[in-house]
């Protein structure tokens, strides 16, 4: 065995097994959350404003750290509106769970 | 903190998503989900903050309160009927931040921690991060035009698909290009701005294409491709940086959105392909020509009060017209009526009702119909033959009997056996088709009665007539 | 081959496991799945084999020859019945290699690609490897030894559990021991080999301590659990080397064992800590005692092939005592006598009858019972109100109805609903309790008749009777 | 942000990872299919023998190579007998749902 494994295959036994996981929990889901499903992911996936900050956390303000801060903006609006929408939407369903009980 | 500090707070988060995306199982772990989710997202934000230079916080914090903001108000105001289009521009913005992320990577590597100049395997991840994430960006805008119905003041943006000679080969070509000027990046000794650029703007073009020829009615398919390519976006940024929570909650936002693909694609028996390929919808409404021969029993709103009065059981398969006329909270005050008068009211909800998964559960909740009313259509399908009454609100296609019938473009289909139940009652405002374009045999049966106008209008007057 | 080839089939190889256990979600699959971790298991092999230095390869193939076919040879000669005792063995023999691998790779880390001497971190991991490592061995040679009957022999093997003063005490002073001998290992200048033989010394007693109080009914949990001990071992070993593919697969086995034990425990409602703190077995049989004075009706075989021979439905309820008799082939030509007959024959499976999860399902399937025919116990129990004849062969707890009655040890375990169906008939040898050492009410009822004997001989008795 | 990440942060990452690959697979088995679940995934966690190759092969014999050389022969039965008992089981639930079929 020659040399040293490199990062990208270490990143792809981390995605693979990501995806199998992905793929039963989404199965998971009920079809009744399929609404608040697609706007939960959105905001999972606006977990991309850390490389957003990293961009944009460089000591010396230049071109590249202010497309960051561009890009923090941008998915900061993902990160509050996909949780705050995805929890709006579940509140309707406590309440109607709550109605089911009376 | 240090190098191993940071991958385990990362570590934890992408727990987080997966037991949010968890929670989504039942409706009572739902909101616990979504708490864990934003807990998850917390701790990746503060950790990342903590390990960058003090210069850049102040202006990351405005930009932070800026878009924060911004994103609860749209929150606070958003229709529930207006999910789709609402969900399609934030895959945009996750769209396009992938490629700003990119652009900044290009530029200055060490801020990731990736050596300067990016070596071959990190720009091969970045490549692909950039061109997803472009191509989702300027498809989610197309998608959102066409949903939010901008197309009168845009022709990119019509309903109706964009359709042109030579389209798809268009498209091959200019992928081929851009994959191109992705290897040329790839192989630059510098740092490749001219490929990198070219490239990406390639496939924003192709976003663009790739999304016009499809027709108004098919874009939650593409919302949920969307969706997907937003999280493979992601995740190939997490492969470029190194980052194994970009990786983990990118492919598990990819695997949602390709399933909730497949899914709708399943329940409408359409495949992938043909979706994307497009030119579907313009069809739409066409077919409803050939109707004219047979014959219509109409009735009136206080008719179908009368007769869902002396019912004992009634299953209401509600459908987009009822979304589309916000009918909702109309449709639960009639149900309470009438389970006032002893009849028993059940929805039956189709899979693909609506025009995104679940549109009708989230319409029934927002009008607090009580949970155990509302079944899964596995589980009524059987009850249609003992109900007296099926009350169909502004569905059409999820109740067309033509999906039993060899040769019919939705052969295969399962739908609701409205058919079945003693009398059926068919709300809608005319004899057009619906969202497949097709005529729909079960208007001309013997035992239904149709009942035409507005979804909201119809059951209100229905709602008088029982008191 | 480089690192990085290695790593990537390595990647395909745990695929082909994940993709393996998969094909277990259904009957049709099944076998697929198993060749699936064949081909994994063989590419992991052929990777490894390939960079290894030239002169170990003859000793290598002679060592694997000789196992390999050690473990064919028991793999076509096993009986079914002794499954249990088997895996028990096998459990043991991953544990002893995930020891003998940790000394070897404390003797010569190089040959594993670990720096030597071994730094801290891939210590640690070892020290978990091979402690779980030896606990798995001699905590299975103790279940393997009870399973099979070795009781008689040796006092430890003592189906009855072995239970002495302040063992628990004891069990916990010795680990406490064996983790301060891990720490030294861990801090130890040179390669610390006097820590690490203690500890390893101290965990195989550990393991034999931890499961001699433990009674012979209880092993089927404890191999379970052993099962998935194995696994984190493997795991364990894993992380020392550094090794995906042993992480993910050792994961893999580590979640089937504890989630196998789950379902157990879950299913004869007891907690695991109690099955694990043992002494449960000693009370078995001893709880027949108050039955005297309650009156019983019995019958012969000849009355039993009369009343079915008459009967509309049946539902055969098959319990420990038809995987002892071995019954299944005669009971297998009895219902196809009776279906000749004109009546309807079905299985109720319960989850834990017998003596390991799906026990029935095995044995029926060996005498080649019709799939359609066999029932679990969601499906079945709403059938019994219609079933003129419930026929219990050599099942007791299964079928207790203690299980509905506040107080009573077995409270709360679902059971096959037997006492709905017009008549009962159990088979059994004699009065005395089942596995729980319970008294049975459902053997007293009045519609309730006994058939004694053992199971093969009075199923063989009713086929005859039935020509 | 100070150091490079270990290994075995990585690793915990696989290893969390494959645990919720696990916990739904094996969730997803069907009861009927337990015990020879119980075999495959014996016969799986008999891939311990990769170490054991690794500890047999170097290039010359000592203490650490002979240990190697046994493990490699204690794990091979349980390769052998692991996937070989397991399908000797699946080969009955063939015929069973063959028979079902006639
Ligand atoms: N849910 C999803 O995820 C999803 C995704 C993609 C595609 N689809 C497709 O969407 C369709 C859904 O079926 P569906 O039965 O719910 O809807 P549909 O087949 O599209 O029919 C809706 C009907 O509602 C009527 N309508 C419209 N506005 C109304 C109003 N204000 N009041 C009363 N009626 C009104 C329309 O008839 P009038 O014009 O005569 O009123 C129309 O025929 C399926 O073909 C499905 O495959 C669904
Ligand atoms: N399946 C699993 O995974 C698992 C795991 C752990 C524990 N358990 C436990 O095992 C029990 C299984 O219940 P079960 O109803 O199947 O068995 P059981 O309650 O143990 O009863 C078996 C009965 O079979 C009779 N029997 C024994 N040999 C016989 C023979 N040759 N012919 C006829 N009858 C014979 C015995 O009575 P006689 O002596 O009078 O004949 C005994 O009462 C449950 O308590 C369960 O919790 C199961």
């Amino acid at each position: 065995m020659t040399g040293t494994v490199d990062p990208t295959v270490i990143n792809l036994v981390v995605f693979v097994l990501a995806v199998f996981v992905g793929y039963h929990v989404i199965w998971n889901v009920t079809p009744a959350l399929h609404t608040p499903l697609m706007s939960l992911t959105n905001a999972i996936s606006s977990v991309i404003i850390v490389g957003a900050i990293l961009a944009a956390g460089v000591a010396a303000l230049d071109l590249g750290s202010a497309i960051g801060v561009f890009a923090v903006a941008l998915a900061s609006i993902n990160v509050a509106g996909g949780f705050l929408v995805t929890q709006r939407m579940l509140e309707m369903f406590k309440k109607k769970s709550k109605a089911g009980k009376e | 903190m240090s190098a191993n500090q940071v991958a385990l707070a990362y570590l934890v988060a992408s727990v987080f998503f997966i037991l949010a995306l968890k929670g989504l199982s039942s409706p009572e772990t739902a909101r616990r989900g979504n708490l864990l989710g934003m807990i998850g997202m917390a701790l990746a934000l503060v950790t990342t903050i903590s390990i960058i230079a003090a210069g850049g916080l102040v202006l990351i914090f405005v930009a932070m309160l800026a878009g924060g903001t911004i994103g609860a108000i749209v929150a606070r105001r958003v229709q529930m009927t207006q999910m789709p289009e609402t969900v399609a521009a934030m895959h945009s913005l996750v769209g396009m931040a992938a490629v700003l992320i990119a652009v900044a990577a290009v530029n200055n590597p060490a801020a990731f921690g990736v050596p300067d100049p990016m070596p071959a395997g990190n720009r091969l991840e970045l490549f692909i991060g950039t061109f997803v994430g472009a191509i989702t960006f300027s498809g989610s805008v197309i998608a959102f035009g066409k949903l939010a119905g901008l197309g009168r003041h845009f022709r990119l943006f019509s309903s109706a698909p964009v359709v042109f000679k030579g389209q798809h080969w268009l498209n091959l070509v200019l992928a081929l290009v851009m994959i191109g000027f992705g290897v040329a990046f790839f192989l630059a000794p510098d740092k490749g701005w001219t490929p990198f650029w070219t490239m990406t703007a390639i496939a924003f073009v192709l976003g663009v294409l790739i999304i016009i020829p499809i027709g108004g009615a098919d874009m939650p398919v593409v919302i949920s491709m969307l969706n997907s390519y937003s999280g493979w976006a992601a995740a190939g940024i997490g492969f470029s940086l190194n980052n194994s929570m970009l990786i983990i909650a990118g492919s598990l936002v990819g695997s949602s959105g390709a399933i909730l693909s497949y899914i709708m694609c399943k329940a409408m028996n359409r495949s992938f392909i043909s979706v994307i390929l497009g030119g579907f919808g313009a069809a739409e409404g066409a077919a409803a020509a050939g109707a004219g021969q047979k014959t219509v029993r109409s009735g009136s709103a206080d008719d179908a009060a009368f007769i869902m009065s002396n019912a004992e059981s009634v299953i209401i398969v509600p459908g987009y017209g009822l979304a589309v006329a916000r009918a909702q909270h109309a449709v639960k005050e009639m149900a309470q009526k009438l389970a006032a008068k002893g009849v028993s009211v059940r929805y039956a909800i189709h899979p693909v009702a609506g025009r995104m998964p679940g549109h009708m559960n989230v319409l029934l909740a927002e009008a607090e119909v009580p949970y155990d009313q509302v079944f899964e259509m596995e589980d009524i399908n059987g009850e249609f033959g003992t109900a007296d009454v099926a009350l169909v609100l502004g569905a059409n296609d999820v109740v067309n009997p033509l999906a039993h019938e060899k040769g019919s473009p939705i052969y295969g289909m399962p739908i609701l056996e409205v058919a079945k139940a003693r009398t059926v009652m068919v709300n809608k405002r005319s004899m057009a088709s619906g969202y497949a374009g097709l005529d729909n045999p079960l208007f001309y049966m013997d035992k239904t009665m149709m009942v035409f106008g507005d979804a909201k209008k119809v059951v209100e007057e229905i709602v008088k007539a029982l008191d």
